[in-house]
């Protein structure tokens, strides 16, 4: 039989009217959009068990208590802890998506000299070699931790021990200067003011533990026409906090010290304030000028800062003459004030200052990315991220975020003393080390942090002082044993110490040895979101956010 | 016939004169290489997804849909072709029904090409034939466009089935002549399909609650842009049909049709485009009165972001719509060529204006008062997409023309033969 | 109150929101939303996107706030899944959540045209994250592919847990201690009140009817289910559509032309 | 949503919505299964090869299609709207045999009284057997010359009247032959032989209506004369006077001699393609 091309165009018509007939192309359609469903190169969620642990945060030294679920072994999401007393389930923005900064692509899963990859044995022989020719000095970001004294303990012996403070502990540094309590020692007790004036600090946008003044503020002013909390912002610009501030005070860039002065001037001049502290020089119409509000605006402020005691100054960072306000004003050792909370007497060296004649600088991974120590030596520096150029001749990876044990000293701010423990919630996901541990293969006499963290825990139910604030609230004096209570604290119990009482501390504090107003300062601002961010990245999806909001500009990446 | 190797003269009708191959393959290169651009931009769309456009969350539609709006509504002229000749036995206007279908289906299947690029998951497409959604007017659209483009396939291949050579396999000759038998069922229900989608377009924006600026009230289930819609699309069809067909006389230096058709189409046209102007000016004055200050809109806001000024909607309903729709029936200048085709490139180009202002100028305006007013420009491969579209439907028209019927009259018909 | 269908609803309290954007991170850590670096705010997705705002007055008058916008959960005629060709939008009737259905959507973006709040996003490129992060997603929640919408939907995943911890314990309502969405939860100042709008006893339900609680474009008739609340006039007015003059916003649209800064992500 | 599917409720909408999609799709259908029906239909009741010959019919010039009686000279002007079915038509007139001059001499071409002429070139001889033999005409042979080859049907095939009745190419060009009559094949000759095929009409030959549709006489006279007119408008050399009528005698071989010609046009002109 002979083909034609009649046929061949009938026998493929039919097969084509056929084949709808049949179920090949439905179920082609159906399996190709199926198919358009599961593409394979979305990544799912792993599937597993979902646990629920307890720890806290140490992207920054006010350790908010969290909540991290975990699947399949590793951390999935964060939320905060509700029976933190301090921080009270409250966290900052970034928190939400710590769990997937060890996975940022710029983790520092390396050692690098020099910008190029090296091995932690030759850092070791490195830093063997620094610590045989000269002194060594350790600066840390977070004082207190049980890697601190590990820190203390090496530095005592070949160098020293020097602290890279938090802009909070910063704003206290005057008081450390003028009466010899240790700034680390100071706290706000902010629970009991009713009017805290700040000057350019960023109140409710970083400043301390969110759970604490930003979630006091929101009990207590927000909304509110005449709110039980006041709070007076001083900015230049219309800021995050001005925004919400209970009154807003607009000066040109730079005045604060103008306006405190001028402030200041007039309240001793009318006997507004107990005579504390030496008068201003500046008159009332010089700050008025520098500032650019009307001699009747600074003096209606310096009425209202007074109008609802106790009330209490805060500096953006190191402010003598905020300080000096805060003196005028009585706010020192006074409930509402900046209090004493704890009964060190250890003022730490600032890392600020030049470091003479070190051989080697040792940076924990705590100090923020930005600090750069003003030194010869060589520098090994801790980080689990690398955040770009830097002085540092060494790199060392650190542990990330939940990668390790480690402890939770008191917050900057804080007006109690505070312990927690942070267990390692995530495995490492690059062979890490901690200074404390590198520091400790040096020398054996050192201690571990575990170990270091049993004796705390020993010292506390010694003391016998505070509670523990777990899934119930227990006096330490009633708790069993040291081991209920380290047990307690290592599942993520918060132990509060006790108030110190007032009237103790305000004989220390009234030694301020403050002769006259404090002149020619510039204060610090941090209103720079990198700047509260000790971590050289931002987890992908915070930056992503805020990007896309325009809430915030993304930071310029740091070069120094 | 002295370069006999490079000839298609088999597959030209004979009696009917072409330019030659080589020059009718460079005429086609320019479009076709806009083609092969738009091809390979939609290919990146395709394959690394809508991210190569410069749409955007708020911007979520952008020139794509203008395109898709403003071809469907100038390939309004084949239903409403095959409606007056087929319902309503007006045979005179039979000369340009094959123009009609061609012009119909090139606008419509470049829509839907354009549409399956513009959605994000193409291949889920049917889902809407399977979870249908009858409240949506975009369910209404895809069904009819759909079915459509099946009923312009189908009144297309018996065109394509007269070409010279396909026409030599007898059973394609018989199947041409029993489908053309039928084509009043189609050219039936392409009135229906139409009707309904080109009312369904007007309707896709005029139920969008959410946005004031194109939210209509509704007389019965459809809101007033729904008849709007179709009122537009049948008055500027017939102008488009007219700018076509110039237009290829123009290229092809001869005539096509006879001239009476041009002015019976112009006043088509202009009388439905009267009506229509008229229907839209009500609507917009209900609109302005009442509809958008009762949701708490005042209608002046939609007018202070440049370039969207009340010269806008001036142009819409006066330039763009009474001018021409007076043009095209006085009889005076409806007598004049120029000004006949001048009104009706006027009239296109008021329905073009419609369809972009009620899709781009919708979607700038802000809701929100806390929100911006957008602009979006869009990316080159939507603009190649875009273009590929218009290079498309030269290409097929002009294939189309060179190797089907178009113009020609059955012979049997001619009247003019017999006083030989 | 057994079988009675629940009405989640919001008041989000503008009065105590700091524009931290805690809730932002929150709800895209909780629903997987990848880091798509490459992402301008204009094709970003942003289920919970706080949006900063003004009185359009400059100096010493000029006040801000902020507005965390996400889908509303309309009741009325709900603009999105009116015009969803293939009800890859549905109201839930038990619970009055608009739950979209990513794997159904084919990605025509007419709900995204259709929503007066701007409160949907298109997934215009395929989900993407650095190498090793996908360990860290939510293992509640499918991830979504390009092409699709996508939108909150209240946590959906944590209704559903809430929903199987009460069928465990043989209860048929859930505990609403148990459902709280992300950005609920992660509000440090609790501006955030998430609750029942159909038990009367709810306290959320009081707050929607008290004298400062409004909702956005509220009379084109959507019957949004999440209110909120402000003390200033001038705020409560912004719900209003944009007649009057002075409003403005520092709306990401603002720095379009400086398209996002390529921000280095590996 | 269909039934079957989870959460699926009928509703109004859904009824009317779906009726009449439905309905538009099914109507479609239906239509497009209804042509092909008929196609198949027109196909089984051998009506496919009439309409095919009437589709090409009317695309055919007007010069193509003249009917007999204007060619006999009987009436001035008639277009055949017949298809040039003679058999059926009511204007043909039984009376319409004429008596034959035999030979269009002044053209140069023979033409014979026993033989039946189609207009696409080829004459019937009805034989003594009771079959017809069929061959090209002298105008045909004129302008092909010998042809290069020779596709013939095989015998005991059927053919149809003004269908392909077989098939020459010549320089590179196909064509085809319309069948002057229907029949079976019972031999088949070759050029050579002035003779190509031999058919057993499928109608009785003693009926006269059965050869009607042919031209005989005087017709053919007419319409010769047309067809050279055509050829020598068509042949002519370009912006000359006709050439061909100079000599009175139609040259052969015309194929070869005048390659440069529009050959296409001509063939199917003469051989009736549309």
């Amino acid at each position: 039989m002979k083909v034609t091309r009649r046929d061949l165009l009938v026998w493929g018509a039919g097969a084509a009217a056929g084949i709808a007939f049949t179920p090949v192309p439905w179920k082609i359609l159906d399996d190709v959009s199926i198919w358009s469903q599961n593409w394979s190169w979305i990544p799912q969620p792993a599937r597993g068990p979902v646990e629920v642990k307890q720890s806290f945060c140490t992207l920054c030294p006010n350790g908010c208590g969290l909540r991290v679920r975990t699947g399949a072994g590793w951390p999935v999401g964060i939320a905060g802890m509700s029976t933190h007393p301090i921080t009270r389930g409250a966290l900052c923005p970034l928190a939400f998506a710590a769990h997937q900064l060890n996975w940022h692509p710029q983790r520092l899963r390396a050692v690098r000299h020099q910008s190029s990859t090296s091995s932690w044995a030759a850092a070791q022989a490195a830093f063997s070699k620094a610590c045989s020719e000269g002194k060594v000095v350790v600066i840390d970001g977070y004082a207190g931790r049980a890697a601190s004294q590990i820190f203390e303990a090496f530095a005592e012996k070949r160098g020293s021990y020097r602290v890279a403070a938090s802009p909070e502990t910063r704003a206290l540094a005057p008081y450390e200067s003028w009466s010899g309590v240790p700034a680390n020692a100071l706290g706000y007790d902010l629970e009991n003011a009713q009017t805290v004036v700040s000057f350019g600090a960023p109140m409710l946008d970083g400043w301390g533990a969110p759970g604490r003044f930003t979630r006091l503020w929101a009990e207590r002013a927000a909304g509110m026409a005449d709110p039980q909390l006041r709070l007076i912002q001083i900015d230049a610009s219309l800021t995050r906090t001005a925004t919400k501030a209970w009154q807003w005070i607009s000066i040109r860039p730079g005045t604060e010290d103008a306006l405190v002065a001028g402030a200041a001037r007039f309240l001793l001049e009318e006997h507004l304030v107990p005579a504390n502290g030496p008068m201003p020089p500046l008159t009332l119409v010089d700050a008025a000028s520098q500032t650019g509000l009307t001699t009747d605006a600074i003096r209606n402020l310096a009425r209202t800062i007074v109008a609802k005691p106790p009330v209490v100054a805060i500096a953006g960072g190191n402010n003598p003459a905020v300080a000096a306000l805060n003196v005028a004003l009585g706010a020192l050792g006074q409930t509402g004030g900046i209090v004493l909370r704890s009964k060190q007497k250890k003022v730490y060296e600032s890392a600020d200052a030049v470091i003479p004649k070190a051989r080697a600088v040792v940076i924990d991974s705590t100090v923020p990315w930005d600090f750069v120590p003003r030194t010869d030596a060589e520098i090994f520096r801790f980080a689990a991220w690398d955040g770009g150029s830097n002085k540092a001749e060494w790199l060392l990876p650190a542990p990330g975020f939940l990668e390790e044990l480690t402890d939770v000293p008191t917050a900057p701010t804080s007006a109690v003393e505070t312990y927690a423990v942070a267990p390692a919630v995530a495995k490492p996901t690059a062979e890490v080390h901690s200074a404390a541990q590198f520091l400790a293969s040096f020398d054996a006499e050192l201690n571990s942090t575990d170990k270091i963290i049993h004796a705390r825990c020993e010292e506390i139910f010694r003391a016998r002082a505070g509670s523990l604030y777990g899934r119930e609230t227990t006096p330490v004096a009633q708790v069993a044993s040291a081991q209920k209570l380290e047990e307690q604290l290592r599942s993520g119990a918060v132990w509060v110490g006790e108030p110190l009482k007032t009237a103790s501390l305000k004989s220390n504090l009234l030694k301020c040895n403050l002769k006259e107003w404090p002149a020619d300062t510039r204060p610090e601002r941090s209103e720079d979101w990198a700047a509260e961010w000790p971590a050289p990245v931002l987890p992908p999806l915070a930056l992503k956010l805020y990007q896309e909001s325009s809430l915030r500009e993304p930071p310029e990446r740091k070069t120094v | 016939m002295a370069s006999a190797a490079l000839t298609d003269s088999r597959w030209i009708a004979r009696g009917e004169e072409r330019t030659s191959l080589p020059r009718f393959l460079l005429w086609l290169t320019p479009w076709a290489a806009l083609l092969a651009v738009g091809v390979y931009a939609a290919f990146l769309c395709l394959y690394y997804g809508l991210n190569q456009t410069n749409m955007d969350n708020r911007f979520a539609f952008g020139l794509w849909i203008f395109l898709d709006l403003g071809i469907i509504a100038l390939g309004a002229g084949a239903f409403f072709t095959g409606f007056l000749v087929y319902i309503l036995k007006r045979a005179e206007l039979r000369p340009i029904l094959n123009t009609a279908v061609v012009v119909g289906f090139i606008c419509y299947s470049g829509a839907v090409a354009i549409l399956m690029i513009d959605v994000g998951q193409p291949l889920r497409a049917w889902f809407t034939f399977w979870h249908p959604n009858t409240h949506s007017m975009l369910t209404e659209v895809t069904f009819c466009i759909s079915c459509y483009l099946l009923v312009l396939s189908l009144e297309y291949i018996p065109l394509l089935l007269r070409n010279r050579q396909l026409r030599k396999l007898p059973s394609f000759l018989v199947f041409e002549h029993q489908l053309h038998k039928l084509v009043p069922v189609l050219a039936a229900i392409g009135t229906l399909l139409s009707f309904f989608h080109q009312g369904s377009l007007g309707g896709l924006y005029g139920v969008l609650r959410g946005r004031p600026f194109a939210y209509r009230e509704g007389i019965f289930i459809w809101p007033s842009t729904f008849f709007l819609f179709i009122l537009s699309a049948i008055a500027t069809g017939p102008s488009f049909l007219m700018l076509v067909t110039a237009t290829v006389e123009k290229v092809t230096g001869r005539t096509l049709v006879p001239r009476e058709i041009y002015r019976r189409m112009g006043f088509i046209s202009g009388v439905l485009l009267g009506i229509y102007v008229a229907a839209k000016s009500i609507d917009t004055l209900v609109w302005l009165n009442h509809t958008s200050p009762s949701v708490g809109f005042a209608p002046w806001q939609y007018y202070i972001h440049k370039p969207f000024g009340t010269p806008v909607l001036f142009g819409e309903i006066v330039l763009f719509g009474l001018l021409p729709a007076f043009l095209l029936t006085y009889k005076k200048t409806a007598a004049h060529r120029a000004w006949l085709l001048s009104a009706a490139a006027l009239a296109c180009a008021g329905v073009l204006l419609n369809r972009f202002v009620l899709t781009v100028q919708t979607l700038a305006l802000p809701t929100l008062s806390f929100d911006q007013f957008l602009e979006y420009t869009p990316s080159w491969q939507e603009v190649a997409s875009f273009g590929a579209v218009i290079a498309y439907g030269v290409i097929v028209y002009s294939l189309s023309y060179r190797y089907l019927p178009l113009f020609a009259q059955p012979k049997g018909d001619d009247s003019n033969v017999s006083g030989h | 109150m057994s079988g009675t269908p629940a009405r989640y609803g919001m008041v989000i309290d503008l009065d105590r929101c700091t524009g931290c954007g805690a809730c932002m991170v929150a709800c895209a850590a909780e629903n997987n939303v990848a880091p798509t670096p490459q992402a301008t705010p204009r094709t970003g997705v942003t289920p919970m996107l706080v949006r900063k705002v003004s009185n359009g007055m400059h100096g010493a008058t000029r006040r801000e706030t902020f507005i965390p916008i996400m889908c509303m959960h309309c009741e009325h005629e709900t603009p999105c899944v009116k015009v969803c060709p293939q009800q890859a939008v549905e109201v839930d009737k038990a619970t009055g959540i608009v739950m979209q259905m990513p794997q159904r959507c084919l990605g025509c973006r007419y709900c995204m045209t259709a929503c007066p709040y701007h409160a949907r996003y298109f997934n215009w490129r395929d989900p993407v994250w650095p190498a090793g992060m996908e360990k860290s997603l939510n293992p509640g929640v499918a991830t979504r592919m390009r092409g699709v919408v996508e939108k909150c939907n209240l946590c959906h995943a944590r209704l559903h847990s809430a929903n199987e911890k009460a069928a465990a314990a043989g209860r048929r309502e859930i505990d609403m201690a148990d459902y709280v969405p992300a950005c609920g939860e992660a509000c440090p100042t609790n501006a955030i009140h998430f609750g029942n709008l159909a038990d009367q006893n709810d306290p959320v339900t009081r707050e929607a009817h008290s004298a400062n609680a409004f909702r956005m474009l509220a009379r084109i008739g959507t019957e949004p289910k999440v209110y909120y609340k402000s003390k200033d006039p001038w705020v409560r007015a912004l719900a209003e559509s944009a007649s009057g003059p002075g409003k403005f916003s520092e709306r990401p649209a603002e720095r379009l032309a400086a398209s996002a800064s390529e921000v280095h992500h590996g | 949503m269909f039934p079957g599917i989870d959460g699926f409720h009928w509703t109004a909408g859904h009824i009317i919505f779906l009726g009449l999609f439905f309905g538009i799709v099914v109507t479609l259908l239906m239509t497009v299964s209804s042509a092909l029906w008929r196609t198949s239909r027109d196909f089984r009741n051998h009506e496919a090869i009439d309409l095919c010959w009437r589709s090409d019919f009317a695309e055919l010039p007007q010069p193509n299609r003249r009917c007999r009686h204007e060619l006999s000279g009987r009436v001035m002007s008639r277009t055949c709207d017949n298809a040039f079915d003679c058999r059926n038509c009511e204007k043909y007139s039984k009376s319409a045999v004429l008596p034959s001059t035999g030979v269009a001499h002044d053209l140069g071409l023979q033409y014979s009284d026993d033989r039946f002429y189609h207009r696409g070139h080829t004459w019937v001889k009805p034989e003594a057997d009771g079959t017809v033999t069929i061959g090209l005409d002298e105008m045909a042979d004129h302008l092909i010359g010998t042809p290069d080859s020779v596709q013939l049907p095989e015998i005991g095939s059927e053919v149809e009247l003004n269908q392909t009745a077989w098939r020459m190419k010549k320089n590179g060009r196909e064509i085809h032959v319309r069948a002057p009559i229907e029949g079976t094949i019972v031999a088949v000759g070759a050029p050579s032989q002035g003779w190509y095929l031999k058919i057993r009409p499928r109608l009785d030959l003693h009926d006269p209506a059965t050869l009607r549709h042919l031209l005989r006489g005087p017709e053919v006279d007419g319409w010769l004369s047309g067809e050279f007119e055509r050829l020598q408008l068509q042949l002519r050399a370009p912006n000359t006077a006709p050439t061909l009528a100079d000599g009175g005698v139609l040259m052969p071989n015309l194929m070869d001699s005048m390659r440069e010609a529009d050959w296409d046009t001509v063939l199917a002109d003469t051989f009736l393609e549309v």
